[in-house]
């Protein structure tokens, strides 16, 4: 226990000042619970939800701290480690999950208490005494002025909390970006194929051929969808003369290629095409 | 919080959401941005009020189907597209041969171009030059299966500027690649290394 | 598209940009809006008037750490929030105090993180804190287990309205005698050294 009534009367006061402090008033069933009893009891429920307020055993530290309004820097180690180990103990007592953080601490507090009951090092000539409390207070004020930027951080405004990002529609968006193709890409696409194709089979591309293709697929649309179709609409005499050989050449090819069926029911009849599509449809 | 007392207070906020928002807002979302109940006629006359306010500007206040949004407006896309960092995609090298041969050898059954691949195509690839508009099915092959036959469409042609496919490149170079491959099968001494260039037949 | 004449031309097609943008616009990206190469003079007028424009409306344009951007001003929250779905996440205090060390320590490790804070620090912590892209490993310490260096990004300083380190709040001075036995000499700590602007990882 914090020995001066006084000093815990101006703990009190100084609640106000102190939000942080604030921040650690446990609730028992919705009521807060502003302070802990000064003879430490602590109601049966409570006890749990008022461990979990605080982040670990430099934050409890530094509530038993700031609410006796003592020094950080001149820490009275006896009452404060008397009043820590009463919370640890009680809390062990009641078969509480204790993190093995506050015990660890419980045994630093003991460790420098009894440091500070042996006589003090000699000043050495230039260098600063060696308190046994310097590295528990160079924790506690690393602590607390991270604890207390990190409610700082939490004030400012926050995209998505605080304010929205603006963002609006594009108009044309919807127009996807496509890969763009050149004549060049797909020569050289067929290129590498060749190439690697070589050894395995042997493919000749030539002018003509390829025109014969495209008036075979020409034909392969006309047709698609529909039964038998005349021979003669298949040509376009619009074409002209070379045209309508290589749409001939291209039914010819079709035919061998099995992807039509030419049939004519006598000589002289009219001659009917359609894919053989069809045909295996109505077979 | 601010306090809304005139109208122009309403159409801040009102203006304010809308830019904010992702999705066009429909009038029943939007409804609850205020605690009055204003009626239809009032908001009409609120979202017109904002509509003209941007008026002229680069980006505006449009009703879809699905509600309200601001978006650019097409005349100023030119701009918009300078900014985009992200270069067009590109096609895979197996989209691509798999678009080689079905221009240069149409019509083709997938069996086709796996034979001259090498490898299974993939279904994606040829949903991907189908999704382009650039292939499509135009038969089915009397075999086993009835496999789908491909070709490649005007819209193809079209997109690379060729008005037949005779406008395809020429393949001389592949032609020679080819001839040499016969010529070495055929002679035993080997064959000159500059060989000149076939004119196209 | 639209010429531009006026310098309000201009401006029409910045706001149109800024308001479309998807991320804070850097100057260099918005430079490519025009093909004028204006000074930074022509441009710091431009963003300012542009700015101006907006006072007193519920949208706003800041400068943040990855550049420029539109956004609502919080004033107006309570009245987007009516329409949010949602609500934004409520970050607990080790989250806040996590992001609080790696802030004004990084880079850190995670037992730099345990050490401040006196306790271990759960996974999920650092999850939540990369998973809202506020905070990244930018290496490793050379330790053993060569533990990893988390530090904040851009990110971080853009969804809090930063432009840099520099601008976090500075670190409260819990009591400025740092000597124990010797009060006499005092120790002012400011923003520690270690907050600098981080390269863009």
């Amino acid at each position: 226990m914090i020995e001066s009534p006084a000093a815990n009367q101006a703990a009190e006061d100084r609640q106000g000042q102190a939000p942080l402090v604030e921040a650690h008033v446990a609730k028992v069933y919705g009521e807060p619970l502003p302070e802990l009893p000064r003879d430490l009891y602590i109601p049966p429920d409570a006890l749990e939800i008022f461990l979990e307020a605080f982040e670990g055993p430099l934050d409890l530290l530094l509530y038993l701290i700031r609410k006796a309004n003592i020094s950080i820097l001149d820490i009275p180690m006896a009452p404060l480690t008397a009043q820590y180990l009463e919370y640890v103990e009680a809390m062990r007592t009641r078969n509480l999950e204790l993190a093995a953080e506050y015990l660890l601490m419980a045994a630093m507090l003991l460790e420098i208490k009894s440091r500070m009951l042996l006589p003090r090092p000699r000043k050495a000539e230039e260098g600063e005494a060696e308190d046994p409390r310097a590295e528990l207070v160079r924790r506690l004020i690393e602590y607390e002025r991270m604890k207390h930027a990190a409610a700082k951080l939490d004030e400012l405004p926050q995209a998505g909390r605080n304010y929205e990002w603006v963002t609006v529609w594009v108009a044309d968006k919807v127009v996807q970006l496509q890969p763009e193709v050149t004549l060049h890409d797909l020569q050289v696409a067929w290129l590498g194929l060749m190439k690697q194709a070589r050894v395995r089979q042997h493919h000749k591309v030539k002018r003509e051929e390829l025109s014969v293709r495209e008036h075979m697929t020409l034909i392969l649309r006309r047709l698609q969808g529909r039964g038998y179709v005349v021979f003669e609409e298949l040509f376009d005499l619009a074409m002209g003369a070379p045209g309508l050989v290589v749409s001939f050449l291209a039914v010819l090819e079709l035919a061998r290629e099995r992807l039509v069926e030419i049939t004519q029911n006598e000589a002289l009849a009219p001659i009917y095409v359609k894919t053989s599509d069809g045909a295996a449809l109505q077979a | 919080m601010v306090q809304l007392y005139k109208p122009e207070d309403y159409k801040i906020v009102l203006e304010a959401a809308l830019l904010a928002a992702t999705e066009p807002m429909p009038m029943a979302e939007l409804r609850r941005l205020f605690d009055e109940e204003f009626d239809d006629d009032t908001w009409r006359t609120l979202l017109e009020d904002l509509r003209r306010d941007w008026n002229g500007r680069g980006v505006e206040l449009v009703q879809l189907a699905s509600g309200w949004r601001f978006q650019t407006r097409p005349e100023y896309q030119a701009f918009l597209d300078r900014m985009k960092n992200d270069k067009p995609p590109k096609y895979s090298r197996a989209v691509m041969e798999t678009l080689a041969i079905i221009a240069y050898r149409q019509p083709v059954t997938r069996g086709d171009i796996e034979d001259i691949r090498g490898v299974a195509v993939s279904p994606n690839v040829l949903k991907t030059l189908e999704g382009r508009g650039w292939v499509d099915a135009v038969g089915h092959r009397d075999a086993p299966g009835r496999p789908a036959l491909y070709a490649t469409t005007r819209r193809f042609l079209d997109d690379l500027g060729l008005r037949s496919l005779a406008e395809l490149p020429p393949l001389t170079e592949i032609e020679r690649v080819m001839d040499l491959a016969d010529a070495a099968t055929q002679e035993t001494e080997s064959v000159p290394a500059a060989v000149e260039e076939r004119p196209e037949a």
